[in-house]
C-alpha cells in the first residue's frame, strides 16, 4: 500500500520517538563510566557513557547530559560524599532518555546521581586492588627498599609550580643542606594523572642509572583536593609502578583522612609535602651529627691509642732496673756460692781432721787395751796349772806317806821295840828253834836297844 | 672495607664512606691497627669524612628538571 | 719471638716490636737468659724502645697534624 | 757436667758454670770426693767462680752503656 | 782390706787410708790378731794416719792459698 | 793343734802357746800323766808363761811407744 | 804299761815305781814272808819311796817355779 500509509515528517516522526522514549524509558537507573566530559558554557555537563567488556572494548555507549539546574543540585549532593563527576568514574545515575530532534541524537537526561553507588564502587575497586597488590607481594615492596642514611639526591614528581611543589622545595632550602631535586612534571589530578606519573616514576628511575646521577628517592607529592581527585592514587597502575620502583617512594599526597593505596604501596606516606622535607632534613641532619661523632671519636679514639702505646711503651722502659736486679742477683749468688765452697772445704778439712783425731784416739785407746785384755791370760792359766800340779803332788804324796807307814809299822825294828828279839847264829841265819844251834855256838841276839853276844851253853 | 676492588675509585657514595669510616673507627678501637699505620687510617678517615661533610654542606640546593618523554613510549 | 727466620730484617712493625720487647723483659725478668746473653737482649730491646718510640712520637705529630686540619675543616 | 765429653772446652755459659759449681759443691758436700780431689775441686769451684764474676762485671759495664745511652735518648 | 792384691802400693787415697784403718781398728777391738801383729798393726796405723794427716795439711795449704786468691781477687 | 808339723819350732805364736799351755793344763788335770812329766810339762808351762809374758811385754813396749808417738803426733 | 820291756832298768817312772811299791805290800802282807825278805823288801819299798818322792820333790820345785814366776810377775 505505498502511498496510502500515514507518512511521518521526519519532526513528526522524531517527535513521535521522543514520545515513546519518553514513555517507555521515563524514570530509569543507568550505570556506566564518565567519558568526554565537558561543561557548557550555559552550565549544562555533557558527557558520555559507557559500558566496556572483556579488553575495555565498549559495548555500550550513550550520550548523557545533566541540565544546569540539575548540575548544581547534583554536584552539591556528590561534593558532600567527597566527589564528583570526573573521567573514568563509574556513576549510577537516574533520568529519562530523550531524543532530541532537531540533532536527531539520543540522550540520557540525568536528573540525579547516587553518591553513595560511586562511594562504595570505589571502595570495592579500593579493596581489590588491595588484594591484587597483595596477592603479587607489592604491598611492601617498596618500604622494604633501603633508604639512604643521607637522602640528598631526590626525584621529584609533581605538578611543577604548584603549592606543593612550592611548600617542599622551601623545606628542602630552609635546611641549607645540599639537596639536589630531579623533577619529573606530571599532572597530579584528572585523566592524565595516573599516566603521567607511571611516566614520571619510569623516568626518574631511567635517570637514576646514568652515570653520576643516582637518586637516594623518589617524592611523589601533590596539594590537598577532594577525594575524587585522589581516585588516581588509588589505581592498580599507580600503585604497582610505586610498589615496583626500584628507588624508595615517599609520598605526600596531602590529604588528612585517607590514605591512597599509593600512600599504602610507598616506602613512607607522610601527610604533606612539608612533612616529606622535614623527614629528609632530618635523616640528613642525624647523618650530619653521626659525621661529626664519628669525627670526634676518631680524634679521641688516635689519642687513646697513642697513650696507649706510650704507656706500653713506658713499662718496657723498666729494663734496666729488671736487667740491674738480675745482676745483682746473680752477684748476691755467686757471692753465697762462693761463700759456701770455702765453708763446704773447710768444713770438709775439719770434719777429716776430726775423723782421723777421733782414729788416732780410738787406736791409742785400743792398742793397751787388747795388751790389758790378754795380759792376765797366760798367768791365769799358769796359776791353774800350778793349782792342778799342786792336787796331784799333794794326792802323790799323801799315797806315799801311807805306804811308808805301812812299812814302818812291819819293820823288824818295831817288833823289837815290844819287847821280842831276834837271834842269829855265826852264819847270820835266824835261829827260830834249839835244834838250830849247838851249845858253845857263839849267837848274836838282836834287842831294840842293840845287840848282845853269848854263848849257847846247853839244848 | 677500603681494601675491596670493586670499591668505585672515585668517590664512593655518604654510605660506602659512612661504612669505611666505621671500619677505620672499629680497627682504632680495637688494636686491630699498629701504631704504624694509625696515621694514615686517621688521614683515610679525615679524607671521608671531608667527603661525607661534603655532599652534606653543598653552597645552594640544586633544582632541575629532568627531560622527560611523556610519550608513553612502552604502553604506545 | 726474635728467632723466627720469617721475621722481617728491616724494621718490625710497631706491634711486633713491642712483642718482641715485652718477650724481652719476660725473659730478662724470669731467669729465662744467661747473664752472657743479658746485654744482647738489652741493647735488642733498648733498639726497639727507640724504634717504638721513634714510631708514636712520629705517629703523634701526624695525628695532631691531621686532627688540626679536621678541626680547621669543621670551623671553617 | 764437668765429666761429660759433649762440654765446650773453652769457656762455659754463665748458666753451664753455675750448674758445674753448683755439682761441685754437691760433691764436697757429700762425701762425694776424697780430701785428695778437694784442692782440685775448690781450684774448679773458683775458676767457674772468677769466670761467672768476670761475666757479671763485663754484663754490668755493658748494661751500664746500654742504660746511660738509653737515658741520654729520653732526655735529648 | 789391706790383704787385697788390687790395692795400690804406692799410698792409698785418703779414703782407702781411712777405710784400713777402720778395719785394723775392728780387728783390734775384735781382738782379730795375735798379740804378736799388734805392733805391727799399731805401725801400720800410725803411718795410715800421717798420710792421712799429710794428705789434709796438704789440702788445708792448698785451700787457703785459694781461698785466698779469691779474697784477693774480690778485693782486687 | 801343738802336734801339727808345720807349727814353727822356735817360738810359737802368742796364741799357739796359750793353747799349748791350755792343753797342758788339761794334760795334768786329766791323770794321764805321770809325776815324772808333770815336772816336765809344768817346766814347758813355765817356760810358755814365760814366753808370753814376755810377748806381752815387748807388746806393751812397742805400743806404748807408738801410742806416745800418736799423742805426740797430735799434740804436734 | 809298767810292766813292758822297753822300760828303762835305771829308775822306774813315778807310776812304775808306785805299782813296784803296791806289789811290795802286798807280799809283806802275807804270811809267808821270813824277816829278812821283810826287811829286803821293805828296803826296795823305802828305795821306792824315796825315788817317789824325790820325784815329787822335783816336780815341787817346777811348781814353785812357776809360782815364784807368777809372784815376780805380781810383784816385778
Amino acid at each position: 500500500m505505498l502511498g496510502h500509509e500515514a507518512t511521518y515528517s521526519i519532526s513528526e516522526l522524531t517527535e513521535e520517538i521522543r514520545e515513546v522514549l519518553g514513555d517507555a524509558f521515563g524514570g530509569v537507573w543507568v550505570v556506566g563510566e564518565v567519558q568526554r566530559v565537558r561543561s557548557s558554557q550555559r552550565g549544562h555537563l555533557y558527557f558520555e557513557l559507557v559500558e566496556k567488556g572483556r579488553g575495555d572494548r565498549i559495548v555500550g555507549k550513550i550520550d548523557a547530559v545533566i541540565w544546569r539546574t540539575d548540575y548544581v543540585r547534583v554536584r552539591r549532593e556528590l561534593a558532600a560524599n567527597d566527589q564528583e563527576v570526573v573521567e573514568g568514574q563509574q556513576i549510577r545515575c537516574w533520568g529519562h532518555v530523550d531524543f532530541y530532534g532537531p540533532a536527531g541524537r539520543l540522550q540520557l537526561i540525568v536528573r540525579n546521581v547516587d553518591p553513595l553507588f560511586s562511594l562504595g564502587l570505589l571502595e570495592q575497586r579500593r579493596r581489590a586492588t588491595l588484594a591484587g597488590l597483595a596477592k603479587a607481594g607489592l604491598l611492601e615492596r617498596n618500604r622494604q627498599l633501603e633508604l639512604s642514611e643521607v637522602p640528598l639526591e631526590l626525584g621529584l614528581i609533581t605538578s611543577a609550580g604548584s603549592a606543593a611543589y612550592h611548600d617542599f622545595l622551601t623545606g628542602l632550602t630552609d635546611s641549607g643542606f645540599g639537596f639536589r631535586v630531579c623533577l619529573a612534571h606530571a599532572a597530579m589530578q584528572g585523566a592524565e594523572a595516573e599516566r603521567q606519573v607511571v611516566l614520571a616514576l619510569r623516568d626518574l628511575v631511567a635517570y637514576s642509572r646514568s652515570p653520576g646521577c643516582r637518586l637516594d628517592a623518589i617524592v611523589l607529592i601533590r596539594g590537598g583536593g577532594s577525594r575524587s581527585d585522589l581516585a588516581a592514587f588509588d589505581s592498580r597502575r599507580i600503585s604497582e609502578a610505586i610498589a615496583r620502583c626500584a628507588l624508595p617512594v615517599l609520598t605526600g599526597l596531602g590529604h588528612e583522612i585517607d590514605e591512597s593505596i599509593a600512600d599504602r604501596v610507598s616506602h613512607t606516606a607522610f601527610k604533606t609535602p612539608t612533612k616529606v622535607a622535614e623527614f629528609l632534613v632530618e635523616q640528613v641532619a642525624l647523618a650530619e651529627s653521626s659525621i661529626t661523632a664519628c669525627g670526634e671519636a676518631l680524634r679521641r679514639l688516635a689519642h687513646v691509642r697513642l697513650q696507649q702505646a706510650e704507656m706500653k711503651l713506658r713499662r718496657c722502659e723498666r729494663l734496666a732496673p729488671v736487667a740491674r736486679l738480675r745482676l745483682q742477683t746473680a752477684a748476691l749468688a755467686l757471692n753465697d756460692r762462693l761463700q759456701l765452697t770455702h765453708r763446704i772445704g773447710r768444713q770438709r778439712l775439719t770434719e777429716s781432721r776430726r775423723k782421723i783425731l777421733e782414729l788416732s784416739t780410738r787406736l791409742q785407746a785400743s792398742g793397751p787395751r787388747f795388751i790389758d785384755r790378754h795380759r792376765d791370760r797366760p798367768g791365769r792359766l799358769a796359776e791353774r796349772c800350778v793349782g792342778v800340779a799342786t792336787g796331784r803332788l799333794r794326792e802323790a804324796t799323801a799315797v806315799l806317806d801311807g805306804i811308808s807307814r805301812l812299812c814302818a809299822e812291819l819293820a823288824p825294828e818295831k817288833v823289837l821295840e815290844r819287847g821280842f828279839s831276834m837271834t842269829r847264829n855265826g852264819a847270820g841265819a835266824i835261829i827260830r828253834e834249839p835244834s838250830q844251834v849247838r851249845s858253845g855256838e857263839s849267837i848274836t841276839t838282836t834287842l831294840a836297844g842293840g845287840s848282845i853276844e853269848s854263848r849257847v851253853e846247853k839244848t | 672495607m677500603s681494601t675491596e676492588p670493586q670499591e668505585q675509585q672515585e668517590t664512593p657514595s655518604f654510605g660506602v664512606a659512612m661504612q669505611e669510616l666505621e671500619a677505620i673507627l672499629q680497627r682504632i678501637d680495637s688494636d686491630g691497627i699498629d701504631i704504624d699505620q694509625l696515621a694514615d687510617e686517621l688521614r683515610r678517615a679525615t679524607e671521608l669524612l671531608e667527603l661525607c661533610r661534603g655532599k652534606i654542606r653543598t653552597a645552594e640546593i640544586e633544582v632541575n628538571q629532568i627531560v622527560q618523554q611523556l610519550e608513553d613510549s612502552v604502553d604506545g
